[in-house]
């Protein structure tokens, strides 16, 4: 027998699989394909205080092995969310994550100390990375006493395990993972989109109305291995691990990394099935490999191999 | 909502860069609603990674046949150019709302404007219109008189005219000079195009009518809000002020959305 | 007739095309296969003062639309290339532009200088980006104090243009560009490879002997295209853009975004004719798109379209 | 050098995972070395991104053919397998520096000693010494008795013992147990197949060799440094400290460099 749990703060899990924030909406439009029970955890879209309309279209750009996106944080706003969204999800036995954005510390502090009121919210997640959005957000992820202290103050209101969702687009990305560490995070999500743009040759324009957009998919996977492997070292707190998921492959590479779970975006979109289909494989694939157990190998990457029982092929 | 593989039962170049395509299989029986689109996936690999919304054309639920007919314009349309008959294709769909026909009675009479690659989702209504005893005139634009397409299909439906740009055939001129020329008494137009024209035929056009948008997607589904369009202000009171254009359209009431 | 010519600082090219640095030797291997006459310049691989063994083996690995490298800047050392390398160079008639590494501000200012005398080197291009390497570079590229001070000692020792090259891994790049203009930088070259890492799930272990290694290739095009957009509008030095270059229309892309000549680097390893391909495949498209000068398009992204002469499709 | 479409003309799975490929074009004139390799490209676009090499198992002149064989491996390799015969397969190459037949004498004895997917380039080596009158004595060896291939091939050549891990035909075990057990005059050896391996018959070698050895590479030309090893201490005083596998390489003299 395969061991999938997990146990995370907040998070009991049958699997290491979550959809990732923003690709999943809050899980009705999958709910028509499959039974989100089967899913390790929700992430649902970046909630703000107040209703966002988000950027002009176009907001998606293709490139290679990746695509942009600028969708700008639209949301129905945290009312809409609290009486609709939220209520809905209650029919699932799942962990539900709740993405939290804002332009200010006080945003996040309301929207997060509302949300983790609710009954069928596990945890949270602090987007301070969002690069599209042009206030806030964005000066959050960079600066690591800023989001010490945002973390801090979330953290004291919180009803729920708070995880914090890192940006990329940082020199040092070990220095951010730490300093949300010390201010009390619970665990961290990473990683968010690197910053990119395209341009559309026959207009000499971006393609993308907003200009820049944040990359997913593929073309970002060794970006996310790396850092998950570099902050998993250095700090004690799970981290959540996304960025350019595709197969159940990749799913082993991100845990071997030192990822104690795994969110999947971008895959969701060329393949609906995609969080069904990549936990029953992730399953078949760790048979195949003699792995019984996914915390056996959180890490394998970097512990000396005396801790690990990983057969060899 | 299903992802299927189905099978290219046959493809052929219709006008310069413009292809037709049929595909078969069982989900093919769930594509009633004229407008509805699909999404398809061109390759096998994750290059190119997105899939590519194509409108349903046609329908042939004796044959369990899909038509779809798209310009190879950029890399995925190519690569779907390239295809071959037996070769599978990864669809998903039918995606969307699609045209509706119960405002239509019998006897009435509907004007279907298209353009270009907006056409084909018109034929299939253009069809199930004339089932229904809908008299259906349908103005078709192109670029030049190489680009046309589709027109005998629709001839056999119903008055046709067509418009090109260059005058090398038909009506010269857009598809709303023609709509200027021709007779006025139609209950409903149907219009898919570039926006331009769909705002050209909207404010051209002498009763109600429906519209399908175009814009750019990522999931298809409604999911990842990257296909909206801004409700109009009537409408936004009812609700949302934004609409999905892959969920909560393709098609939508001329008034409901800005364009 | 298309007007391919570039004049940037003591580089006057036939074609904003040149091979980046790395990924063509000194030269000599691609020389069997074309005419390097052809190229508008040629950038050689990072020279050391002492000779550099380099990382142990594997040093690539393959990742979705790119690769990971570590070579760790192995090179014969400054003696080997002014004995063998740059004599060799003196048949063709190209600009060459000779890429400096070392570990101490001391390295770079030996090896520039000196190589800065020779009398076919047209300019230097200052690796301050490596991220293969343990020991200094990684700083350099981080901290534009640093940065800026390597800069302003090269400048002053440097008988040739200085072209300083950004990594992309870091929070503010524009901060970056703005620190070694000011300290007097002839030009950037942009960007560097983005720090990354792929595990082989079989054993668990990083793929690269170096762990970490730097991504190049499709993959990183949208990061690169940012980059120069936002750095082109911040500076009024010229940018050399790289970074998943594949294509004409990719070269447009670069250009249009802001780059005045551009470097490929991985496509060669795909198709050894690359460079001259591209070159020819630039003409063609640039005669479809109606662009008649190179220098008209450079910068269209964010130029106001009177300034442009672009005809539109 | 360069670059070539070559046409497939056959493409055969000899042994579970194994495929031979048989190629076509005018490239194939200047294959004349054993031990060299091509860089394939395995798809039209980037993905996957990077060549693989595959070393010449056979080349015949006459019919302008070049063959391949290989396994099935990876993302690459199973790409390669998946093409039919016409298809075109973009070959860079002979690339490398080969095994050297002059330093056999007619009638002098040479053993060749493959593993797994090293054997294919001995195949080449041993008809080209064949020709030159040296007695061919092989040793291949295998996991089990399934995945032997070119046994028949190589025994029209000369002597040939196969080794198999698990016993299941031929002597149980490495090659080097072959080659402990059998005679040990030859003049020459001829390896390879994996690291492990190549140690082995070097250590186990009663003659000089020469050993082909394999390494990740980027560009397959000697331009981009991934795929160096270190030379030997006695070779390195004569020159460079390392040896590119793909230019200076992949054969080496037993002793050159450091495995
Ligand atoms: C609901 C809907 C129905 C459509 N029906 C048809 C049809 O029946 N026939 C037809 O020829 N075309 C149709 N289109 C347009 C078609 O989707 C695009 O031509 C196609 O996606 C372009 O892909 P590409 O690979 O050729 O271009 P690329 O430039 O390679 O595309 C890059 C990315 O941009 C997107 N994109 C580019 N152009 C468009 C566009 N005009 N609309 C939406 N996304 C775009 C692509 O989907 C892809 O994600 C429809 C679009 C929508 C939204
Ligand atoms: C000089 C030389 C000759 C070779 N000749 C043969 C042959 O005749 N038959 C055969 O079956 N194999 C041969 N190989 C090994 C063959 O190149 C690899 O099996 C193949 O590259 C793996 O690609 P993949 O797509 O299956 O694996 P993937 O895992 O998709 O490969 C990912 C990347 O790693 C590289 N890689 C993975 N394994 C190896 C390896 N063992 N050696 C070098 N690069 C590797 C790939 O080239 C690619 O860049 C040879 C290798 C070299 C260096
Ligand atoms: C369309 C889209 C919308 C996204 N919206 C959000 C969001 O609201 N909040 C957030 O934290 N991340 C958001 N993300 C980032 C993803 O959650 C994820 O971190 C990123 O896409 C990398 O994973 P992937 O490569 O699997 O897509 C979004 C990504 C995409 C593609
Ligand atoms: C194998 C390899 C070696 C490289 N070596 C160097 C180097 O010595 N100095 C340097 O400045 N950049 C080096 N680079 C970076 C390239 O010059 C270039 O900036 C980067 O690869 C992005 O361009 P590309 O995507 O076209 O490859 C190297 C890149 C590769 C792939
Ligand atoms: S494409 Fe995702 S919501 Fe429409
Ligand atoms: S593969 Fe580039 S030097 Fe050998």
């Amino acid at each position: 027998m395969i061991n999938m749990n997990r146990e995370l703060p907040g998070l009991s899990m049958k699997n290491p699989v979550m959809p990732a924030s923003g690709c999943f909406g809050f899980g009705q439009e999958y709910a028509r394909f499959y039974d989100l029970n089967k899913l390790g955890a929700i992430t649902v879209k970046a909630v703000t205080a107040e209703e966002r309309a988000g950027n002009p279209v176009p907001r998606v750009a293709e490139t290679e092995s990746g695509m942009l996106n600028a969708i700008g944080l639209q949301n129905p706003g945290l009312e809409h969310v609290l009486q609709h969204e939220l209520p809905w999800l209650e029919q699932y036995d799942i962990p539900v994550i709740v993405n939290v954005a804002g332009n200010t510390m006080e945003d996040y502090i309301y929207v997060s100390e509302t949300v983790s009121r609710v009954k069928n919210v596990s945890a949270l997640e602090l987007n301070i990375s969002c690069p599209n959005v042009k206030v806030g957000g964005i000066q959050f992820g960079s600066d690591p006493a800023i989001a010490a202290e945002l973390t801090k103050k979330v953290k004291a209101v919180s009803q729920v395990p708070v995880y914090v969702k890192l940006s990329p687009n940082v020199t040092d990305i070990v220095e951010m993972a730490k300093a949300v560490e010390e201010a009390g995070a619970d665990g961290l999500s990473m990683i968010n989109t690197l910053l990119g743009m395209k341009i559309d040759i026959n207009t000499g324009k971006p393609v993308i109305a907003n200009r820049t957009g944040g990359l997913s998919g593929p073309a970002i996977k060794p970006v996310a291995v790396r850092m998950i492997y570099q902050v998993s070292q250095a700090v004690d707190i799970p981290i959540i691990g996304m960025g350019g998921i595709h197969t159940a492959d990749d799913i082993l590479e991100f845990l071997m990394a030192g990822a104690s779970a795994v969110a999947i975006g971008t895959a969701n979109f060329v393949n609906p099935f995609a969080c069904p289909e990549l936990i029953s494989s992730l399953e078949t694939r760790m048979a195949e490999l003699g792995i019984d157990d996914v915390e056996s190998i959180v890490g394998r990457s970097w512990k000396t191999c005396s801790s690990v029982s990983l057969s060899s092929r | 909502m299903i992802v299927e593989q189905l099978r290219i039962t046959g493809q052929e170049e219709i006008a310069p860069r413009i292809y037709r395509m049929t595909l078969k299989g069982d989900s093919v029986q769930t594509m009633t609603e004229p407008g509805q689109f699909v999404h398809v996936k061109v390759s096998d690999g994750i290059d190119p990674l997105l899939r590519r919304p194509i409108s349903i054309c046609d329908v042939s639920q004796d044959k369990q046949e899909l038509t779809i007919i798209y310009r190879a314009e950029g890399r995925g349309t190519r690569l779907l150019a390239a295809k071959k008959t037996d070769d599978t294709l990864d669809v998903l769909g039918p995606l969307g709302q699609g045209f509706p026909l119960d405002s239509l009675q019998k006897g009435s009479t509907a004007l279907l404007v298209g353009g270009g690659v907006g056409i084909p989702p018109l034929y299939y209504l253009a069809k199930k219109l004339v089932k229904r005893g809908v008299n259906v005139r349908t103005i078709l634009g192109f670029r030049q008189s190489e680009d046309i397409f589709l027109e005998k299909e629709f001839r056999e439906l119903g008055d046709i005219v067509v418009t090109t740009e260059d005058g090398s055939k038909g009506v010269h001129g857009f598809v709303t000079d023609a709509m200027n020329q021709a007779d006025k008494s139609y209950d409903s137009f149907f219009t898919c195009g570039p926006v331009p024209m769909l705002r050209a035929v909207k404010a051209a056009a002498a009763s109600d009518g429906f519209i399908s948008l175009e814009e750019r997607m990522g999931c298809g589904v409604g999911a990842c809000l990257a296909c909206v369009c801004e409700a109009s202000d009537a409408s936004s009171q009812e609700g949302k002020k934004y609409r999905k254009i892959c969920s909560d359209g393709p098609v939508f009431r001329a008034g409901e959305v800005v364009i």
